[in-house]
């Protein structure tokens, strides 16, 4: 039964609540994790949601004009519109978002549009490091979307389609006919993107801590602050959900979708932990490398 | 307080280029009511379970944060966690011994933390001078330029002392004594003029919040 | 680099599958380490105030505090530290240095507060969660700041001592008196404790610095006999000294003798303050013993115009006639008695107050008058057969021998009594060949004499018969034979000393050559007329504050010394003459009593 | 107990502290010199307080002594002063003296308690014995810590 | 990526970047930076991504020890002088109670000697535990910090034992130490040591087989050997540029003579070599404490008995005591004028040189995101700067 | 060693050699020939290695006591070379030429003490100090204590005993009157 307009609003923000709740978590739990790694406890699971109620009950805030009041509300814009075009869980009535009126160029777009804002409002923070991180992540995004374009062109090819509910739905049928095992180049490519896209080592030089403390939101603080973890939160999980989707055969139920992205997520700690951070340049050169040949392999195997 | 006479504290931002006054409020600090009830002690215990800590290892106490923020003592899972920029941070650890040069920084860094603030102060030499008590270059108390919460006597105190320190700063926040940021406005201008009397060069904002 | 360098790193998750390295609950898991240094202890009982922690401390951490139930007493000046907190840097040199050992620390390290103003205690006065812990800081075994041992005081061997009255105690060379000297941590404990209130810590400093002539002034200033304290004070400073509390106290005695040793007597004038201008008034003094002689000195320097008169034909009293040569060789004691001449204080010797020269004339001729007539007379034993010719005094028989006069003891001695006058007489005893038997009706530990004076008797050959109870001397054959009753300790009253019981039938006897009998002495204070006014009780003259004496009539008179107080000493003497001195002095130049 | 017979004890007991009185004069009147003198008024008052407390005691009809014997330091039996004090006595022969006096009250005293029948005489006697031993006692002390300091 | 001995030795004479022509970004690293090492801070003049000019401006820990040491009684500075150096107190420690015996004419015990070199040691491989964690944060590698500082920890435990303090131990006093090992201690150093091996072990594995940490490090922060006459450069940062001085060879204090070590020196003289040259020394300080322990005498006494500190005087003199920490030469130059303070006393701390006129020198030419990873792979200590 | 001291004796004027230790010598030159000596040392004697450069205030004698310490890493020898400047004029050749980091001690005396090195870098800027307004504060007629009390503020309620007056005021307060 479709429901009305009104139900499928409703159902997003359903949608979008558990989302971010699943981000929020998972956060927590890759936070213990990695702590693990380090040899020690490490914070509780639930600590993000800690972090963000203080923020958002600061007392003060200062402002350095209308863009830094707008770059959060951009990037939660582009995390928000990230994930309402895709569906989270293939064949759900609630979990589906309007993933039936975008493609994936719509998303790739929202993808972008955060950062974008984030860079508009971070300029406008005056602070020499929030400009430096702001370019060194365009300069690395632009980088990483390199391979991340090239395997999703070779995924579009592959399926004869943009539309992301298709490409999940060709993926359904057994785990031999995920995008992972049938066009395995286009997703490594993506993978190592993806490792970019995550600002974990050794691409997190954007807000890379002792280098330019911390980037983009050096200057950002109490609610707004907030609402950036808040978008962390949902842009992760709209990117995990999409690469779910793409790559790895979507999911069926919620169950399937917390364990398909929590690997994926994973993968990025796995690698997080062991390596150092790369120079910007350093990062770029790897982008436009090794994982664009792959990517462009991905595409000619895909168009072959 | 002192009955030290109260300079009157010069214009805002005077001492700045003109071309970098536009970077900071010109509004003077004010006071911040709680919120009523429930909501305020909500809002307390979150902000108790939530202590970002300003990387700014002012003296030799920082030492001793380091085994508290690695592995050893893990301060994370107490939800203390340090942070590199004043903007984001809640909690300023005063690390001993302040120099007047380092005293700026501290002013200025302190200002630039959103409210609500605190500050724990490490060591003797907080309190009461230290072994620097007769130093021309370093202040006897911290508690004339910025309001304390916290002080943990030692030299240096260990980590565990430190983390006993954070868990007195949650009990304080959580019952509403933690109101630095607040006296810092009220008793602004004596302040101003105690930081003023020490650091010679005040070429930074008066303002900066 | 290599394929090794991409797959290496991923060797980290292996720690994920280990033991974390964190503490699971830090403040409660991990105490201090037994040695660490936490925050400090002191036990209040032990500790004498002496302040030596407040000097170590380079933070001015240390403040001394007066406690509330704790007085000044001798050798504790009833203050304890109190450790700023906001000062403290936990070095432990307090501990360290701590002379009695009572300040110590414990492992305890969390002391958190909101309030800077709390971090001052006053460790073992008030009370705080950590004291009397077992863990913490104390002093390494073997490890002390200062020390505790003295400098050997070279000395005759006692085998070779006893053959002359060549004196005892050598004294030290610069070298060791500078380290003698170097123990001393200026606490000023001993100040109170010496009836002069000598500026000990200043001379001790003075020798250190090698500046003997501020020390001879510093001496001077209070004490113009420092040759003779030097050699026979009774040091009651040493006892209240801070480093005596774990260890041998600093040897006050010997450095000022040092001192007095050092100086030429014609540097004398050099260092000491010149006489004032003559006032015109004129000062007799009874009794050219230490505390006259001491009047004298403060009054000759004052302008005053002093005359001693002095019964016996050399001045220096009981420091003459009643102390041996080898304690106190006669040029040391005419080396301070000479400077106080040199000042121009008449002293008329062979010329004695009574008869012909009474106290009332003495008012009339001068403007004040200080007896100082100590104690002349000893006590008899007052037993049966005390009248016996054998049986002598002690006193005399140390006036004799100062005299030079044969004494005639024989072979086998016996000196009832244990103060320091039996001690010198039993050894001039053994000087004189005789062997000697010291009799005492209590205890070695209760003995009145120093123990110094006693371990060297001992050292020198005399024999010491403890508990004997003095019955009767018999005569035997012109030799006494002298009976005694073997006592036992009982402990009649709490709090009190034991009381000696003679243990029935437990008679001795033997035959001595010689009793001499020194079991006290009296004043001779026949020349105090009832016209002069005088007020006496039981032997005494009552003094004032000031050492005045309520007297009726002309000059004031003024009274000191063994005569008067109660300790019986040089130095109580040389304390009383000089605040004698300086009363007279206030009353006649009229500033007022 | 007959009031008589406490009138008559006391009577005798105020008889030798009279006598004790003029003791002392006695020897005051060999005196020479202020000291000797000093002392033995003081000694004297003494006794004479001690008339006026009997007497007192005499008057309101109840002994109120306390019955504790002071402890005996046992000088006063050893101390041999065969002699009268003479012109030239000093402190230690007034002690003596007075020591001995008061032996040898204490010493008559404990005769009159054996010798004593009615219960409630002999129990004033033991006062008086036990009070006179507490004299006693006093002077011991001065003795020892005025006289014989060093044995 | 730049290929190795490919160095870039930057001018020595310092270009001035016309800061008004809009093409330069002016930026202060430091003081409130995690990127700097202690509490100073670089002005760094940015051409793009490229460092062009460097100051350096230390004070921000300045406490005017020299001046404080003037005013104290000669004991009463030892607990002042450790707190010159944080990370490393008992260099201090050392080289000062050293230059008071050698003044005073002491002759410290041989376990003295032992115990000193035993601490002095410990210390060292404190330190370079400490470092190591900050050399791989500062290219943003976390995990290794976590691990080393706990070792390092470890370390502190056992200076906790021994001396009663964790940072401060205030252990090597003039004269000799303060109180002998206690009972299990020595064993307790032993399985430290052995734990600390083992966790050095997976940092080798994991850091020094890494290839970002490769690509980050190497021919990064080149010295070329000509700079350690020059510039004054000690320690470490000399030997990786292939000059052999130790000053443990060259001195032979303490015990070192007695003990069994080379000298380890280099050569590529990048960050890379540097951390690499340390984590050898780091072993071989784990082998130099487990000789101390096997050799160190048993008993005896640990402290020459010295005269009375509170009347303590020097007789007049001068002199320099240096010893090799961690990062290089560390000496103590005293004056005294014969009284009971010291008449000067003058810290030398490798760090002067290597993190102002080295560091600024180096810096040139350098992108933004080395910078930290440059300044730590120098090893320096703000404080001994300053004092 | 000795053949050194005649050598700098000869070319320097270099005089009051002392053997400090085994390795350790010192030697004063004049202030206007110190940047020779040092530059001779460094160049020509094989003392390459300039430990560090510091000063003494001997107030006493109205001079800075320059101190230099160079170290011979071949022989294993060090040597500290002094030099007197006039405490009323301190005004020095600058070594920066000679040592990279020969400025940074500059730098540090010329603020500390108030010695000049015309000519070396950055000499004129602070260098620990921030709007410092006193005298050189290394300089010994400089008072810290005195300085800090003025200016720091301490925490009141601080009050010590001298336990020998303490004495004297319960035990015997007579004495002295």
């Amino acid at each position: 039964m479709e429901p009305t307009l009104l139900g499928r609003i409703g159902y997003a923000f359903l949608s979008l609540f558990v989302i971010t709740n699943y981000g929020l978590l998972l956060i927590g739990s890759m936070a213990r994790i990695s702590a693990k790694v380090q040899g020690r406890v490490g914070q509780p699971v639930y600590q993000p949601y800690i972090d963000i109620i203080k923020s958002s009950v600061k007392r003060n805030a200062i402002s350095h004009g209308i863009m830094f009041y707008l770059g959060p509300v951009f990037r939660l814009a582009g995390g928000v519109g990230t994930y309402m075009f895709i569906p989270a869980v293939f064949g759900s009535v609630v979990f589906r978002n309007f993933s039936d009126s975008g493609d994936l160029l719509l998303v790739m777009y929202f993808i972008f549009f955060g950062q974008l804002g984030m860079a508009l409002g971070a300029g406008e923070g005056g602070h020499p490091y929030s400009a430096i991180g702001v370019s060194r992540g365009l300069a690395q995004m632009t980088a990483f979307e390199v391979p991340f374009a090239l395997s999703v062109i070779a995924v579009a090819i592959q399926y004869g389609t943009l539309d992301i509910n298709a490409i999940v739905g060709a993926q359904q049928g057994g785990f031999l006919n995920w995008t992972l095992f049938t066009n395995p180049l286009a997703v490594v490519a993506a993978i190592i993107a993806f490792l970019g896209m995550s600002m974990h080592n050794p691409f997190s030089v954007v807000i890379a801590p002792q280098e330019i403390p911390i980037g983009p939101p050096t200057e950002y603080q109490a609610n707004l602050l907030g609402m950036l973890q808040t978008n962390r939160a949902i842009f992760n999980g709209a990117k995990l959900v999409l690469y779910m989707n793409l790559f790895f055969g979507g999911a069926t139920n919620i169950l399937v979708m917390v364990v398909k992205t929590f690997l994926i997520y994973f993968i990025n700690v796995f690698v997080g932990q062991a390596f150092p951070r790369f120079r910007t340049d350093q990062s770029i050169r790897f982008f436009l490398g090794v994982p664009t040949l792959i990517g462009i392999a991905s595409v000619i195997i895909a168009a072959v | 307080m002192s009955d030290k006479k109260i300079i009157p504290a010069p214009l805002a931002n005077e001492g700045l280029p003109p071309d970098e006054r536009g970077l900071f409020c010109d509004a003077a600090p004010r006071e911040y009511e709680p919120a009523r009830g429930i909501m305020e002690d909500f809002a307390n215990w979150a902000r108790s379970e939530s202590l970002w800590i300003l990387g700014f290892g002012t003296g030799c106490g920082a030492i001793e944060l380091r085994p508290l923020m690695t592995s050893r003592f893990d301060m994370y899972r107490y939800g203390i966690q340090p942070r590199p920029t004043p903007r984001q941070s809640s909690v300023f650890v005063i690390g001993g011994y302040a120099s007047v040069k380092t005293l700026k920084r501290i002013v200025r860094s302190y200002e630039q933390m959103m409210g609500p603030k605190f500050v724990v102060a490490l060591g003797s030499c907080t309190i009461n001078g230290g072994m620097y008590w007769d130093s021309y270059n370093t202040i006897k108390r911290i508690d004339q330029y910025i309001p304390v919460d916290v002080y943990i006597t030692g030299c240096m105190p260990r980590p565990e002392a430190l983390l006993a320190g954070f868990q007195e700063l949650k009990k304080i926040i959580r019952a509403g004594r933690a109101e630095g940021q607040n006296e810092y406005a009220r008793n602004f201008e004596w302040f101003k003029a105690n930081q003023k009397k020490v650091i010679k060069d005040w070429n930074m904002p008066d303002y900066n919040w | 680099m290599d394929i090794k360098d991409f797959i290496a790193p991923f060797a980290v998750w292996k720690r994920a599958f280990e033991k974390p390295f964190t503490v699971k609950k830090p403040i409660d898991e991990r105490p201090g380490a037994p040695r660490y240094r936490g925050f400090h202890i002191n036990d209040a009982d032990k500790c004498v105030g002496c302040g030596t922690c407040e000097a170590i401390c380079m933070n001015r951490a240390i403040d001394l505090v007066p406690v509330e139930g704790r007085d000044a007493k001798e050798g504790d000046s009833g203050l304890r530290p109190r450790v700023d907190y906001g000062r403290c840097c936990w070095c432990a040199l307090c501990v360290d240095i701590c002379p009695s050992g009572s300040l110590n620390m414990s492992n305890e390290y969390v002391w958190i507060d909101s309030d800077p103003d709390v971090f001052r205690y006053t460790p073992g006065v008030e009370p705080k969660p950590w004291d009397g812990s077992a863990l913490g800081y104390r002093r390494a075994e073997g490890y002390r700041l200062l020390d505790g041992t003295r400098v050997p005081m070279p000395e005759l061997d006692h085998h070779e001592a006893v053959k002359s009255f060549l004196e005892l105690v050598r004294g030290w060379s610069r070298e060791q008196a500078e380290k003698e000297a170097d123990r001393c941590v200026s606490c000023g404990l001993c100040i109170a404790s010496c009836p002069a209130h000598m500026e000990i810590p200043g001379y001790i400093k003075a020798v250190r610095d090698g500046d003997l002539e501020t020390g001879l002034r510093l001496l001077y200033q209070t004490n113009p006999f420092p040759e003779a304290c030097g050699r026979i004070c009774t040091h009651r400073c040493e006892e209240a000294c801070s480093i005596g509390t774990d260890g041998d106290p600093v040897a006050i005695r010997w450095l000022k003798r040092y001192i007095a040793d050092q100086v030429e007597l014609a540097d004398y004038s050099k260092a000491l303050p010149r006489k004032e201008a003559s006032s015109g008034k004129r000062v007799a003094i009874v009794g050219a013993g230490p505390g006259g002689l001491s009047a004298a000195y403060y009054l000759a320097l004052l302008g005053h115009e002093v005359t001693v008169h002095e019964k016996d034909e050399a001045a220096g009293g009981m420091l003459r006639y009643g102390i041996p040569e080898y304690r106190l060789p006669y040029p040391a004691l005419d080396k301070d008695i000479g400077y106080i001449e040199s000042l121009g204080v008449k002293i008329e010797r062979g010329a004695p107050v009574g008869e012909g020269r009474s106290l009332a004339s003495l008012r009339e001729r001068f403007d004040a008058v200080f007896l100082s007539t100590g104690l002349p007379a000893a006590y008899g034993l007052d037993v049966p057969g005390e009248k016996h010719p054998r049986v002598l005094d002690g006193v005399a028989v140390l006036a004799a021998a100062t005299r030079g006069q044969v004494l005639g003891l024989g072979a086998r001695v016996a000196v009832v009594g244990g103060g320091n006058v039996a001690m010198d007489a039993a050894r001039t005893a053994l000087r004189n060949g005789a062997s000697v038997d010291i009799l005492y009706r209590r205890r070695e530990e209760d003995m009145p004499a120093d123990p110094d004076e006693i371990r060297e008797a001992k050292a020198e050959g005399a024999r010491l018969v403890e508990k004997a109870i003095p019955l009767e001397v018999k005569d035997a054959g012109g030799k006494a034979r002298f009976v005694w009753n073997e006592a036992t300790m009982v402990q009649k009253e709490a709090g009190k000393r034991p009381v000696p019981e003679p243990i029935p039938g437990a008679i001795h006897e033997e035959i001595y050559d010689s009793v001499i009998s020194a079991i006290g002495q009296g004043p001779e204070l026949s020349y105090i007329a009832e016209a002069d006014g005088v007020e006496i009780r039981r032997f005494k003259p009552v003094v004032d504050r000031d050492g005045l004496a309520t007297a009726a009539g002309k000059a004031p008179v003024f009274a000191g010394g063994d005569l008067v107080n109660d300790r019986k000493d040089a130095i109580s003497a040389i304390a009383d003459g000089h605040r004698a001195a300086s009363a007279i002095d206030r009353l006649l130049s009229g500033k007022g009593a | 107990m007959n009031t008589a017979s406490f009138q008559e004890t006391l009577d005798f007991a105020i008889g030798r502290e009279r006598a004790a009185v003029e003791f002392y004069r006695e020897l005051t009147g060999k005196a020479a010199f202020a000291a000797q003198k000093s002392a033995l008024a003081e000694f004297m008052a003494m006794e004479e307080g001690h008339v006026a407390m009997l007497t007192g005691m005499k008057s309101r009809g109840a002994v109120n002594l306390s019955p504790g014997a002071a402890v005996d330091l046992g000088l006063a039996r050893r101390l041999a002063a065969e002699e009268e004090p003479t012109a030239a006595m000093d402190f230690q022969d007034i002690l003596v003296a007075a020591i001995k006096k008061e032996e040898r009250s204490g010493d008559l005293y404990r005769s009159l308690v054996a010798a004593a029948l009615d219960p409630d005489v002999k129990a004033i006697f033991e006062r008086l014995e036990a009070e006179e031993s507490r004299h006693k006692r006093y002077f011991e002390e001065l003795y020892e810590t005025q006289v014989a300091r060093d044995n | 990526m730049r290929r190795q001995n490919e160095h870039v030795i930057p001018p020595e004479t310092r270009a001035t970047p016309d800061l008004s022509s809009g093409k330069y970004l002016v930026m202060w690293q430091g003081p409130q930076h995690p990127g700097i090492t202690g509490n100073m801070s670089l002005r760094l003049v940015a051409d793009g991504d490229t460092v062009v000019d460097c100051e350096t401006h230390v004070g921000y820990l300045h406490r005017g020890f020299e001046k404080l040491m003037e005013r104290r009684l000669w004991m009463q500075n030892f607990p002042l002088v450790c707190r010159i150096a944080v990370p490393e107190p008992d260099f201090n420690e050392y080289c000062y109670a050293a230059a008071l015996e050698e003044l005073a004419g002491v002759t410290v015990p041989e376990k003295a000697v032992w115990l000193r070199t035993l601490s002095l040691e410990m210390i060292r491989l404190a330190s370079f535990l400490m470092w190591i964690g900050g050399q791989a944060g500062a290219f943003g590698h976390g995990t290794i910090a976590q691990w080393s500082v706990t070792m390092r920890d470890y370390v502190l435990d056992l200076f906790e034992e021994l001396s009663g303090g964790r940072i401060y131990h205030m252990y090597i006093i003039p004269g000799g130490v303060r109180g002998d090992v206690p009972d299990g201690f020595l064993d307790h150093v032993l399985e430290t040591m052995q734990v600390i091996k083992k966790n050095l072990d997976d940092i080798e594995l994991v850091m020094f087989h890494n290839a970002v940490f490769k690509m980050r490090a190497v021919g990064l922060g080149y010295i070329p050997p000509d700079w350690v006459d020059k510039y004054g450069i000690t320690g470490p940062n000399a030997r990786s540029a292939g000059v052999a001085r130790d000053l443990r060879k060259d001195l032979g204090y303490l015990a070192y003579p007695q003990l069994d070590f080379k000298l380890i020196t280099g050569g590529r003289s990048d960050a890379f070599e540097r951390a690499e040259l340390r984590l050898a020394e780091m072993y071989q300080s784990i082998d130099l404490i487990r000789q101390i322990v096997a050799r160190m005498p048993k008993d005896g006494p640990f402290r020459e008995r010295l005269p009375n500190p509170l009347h303590w005087k020097i007789p007049a003199g001068e002199t320099y005591v240096a010893a090799e920490c961690t990062r290089g030469e560390y000496g103590f130059y005293v004056v005294s004028d014969g009284g009971d303070k010291p008449r000067r006393v003058a810290v030398r701390g490798p760090s002067y040189t290597h993190a102002v006129s080295v560091m600024e020198r180096l810096v040139r030419g350098v992108n933004i995101a080395d910078v930290a990873g440059l300044m730590v792979s120098l090893h320096t200590y703000p404080p001994e700067i300053e004092r | 060693m000795n053949e050194l001291a005649k050598e700098l004796a000869a070319r320097y004027g270099a005089r009051d050699w002392h053997d400090r230790r085994g390795d350790l010598s010192s030697t004063v030159v004049d202030p206007i020939r110190l940047h020779d000596t040092l530059a001779w040392l460094k160049d020509s004697a094989g003392y390459a290695h300039l430990s560090f450069a510091t000063a003494v205030d001997n107030i006493e004698r109205g001079v800075f006591t320059l101190t230099y310490t160079v170290r011979n890493h071949e022989q294993g020898h060090s040597l500290m070379v002094h030099a007197d400047v006039d405490r009323a004029n301190p005004v020095v050749d600058s070594i920066h030429l000679l040592w990279g980091q020969g400025w940074t001690y500059q730098r540090e005396m010329k603020e500390w003490f108030g010695i000049d090195f015309p000519g070396s870098p950055r000499v004129d800027e602070e260098f620990v100090l921030e709007g410092w307004e006193g005298p050189p504060m290394m300089r010994r007629d400089f008072d810290s204590l005195a300085y800090s009390d003025a200016t720091y503020e301490g925490r009141p309620g601080r009050v010590t005993h001298d336990p020998a007056t303490r004495m004297q005021e319960r035990l015997y307060p007579e004495a002295g009157k």
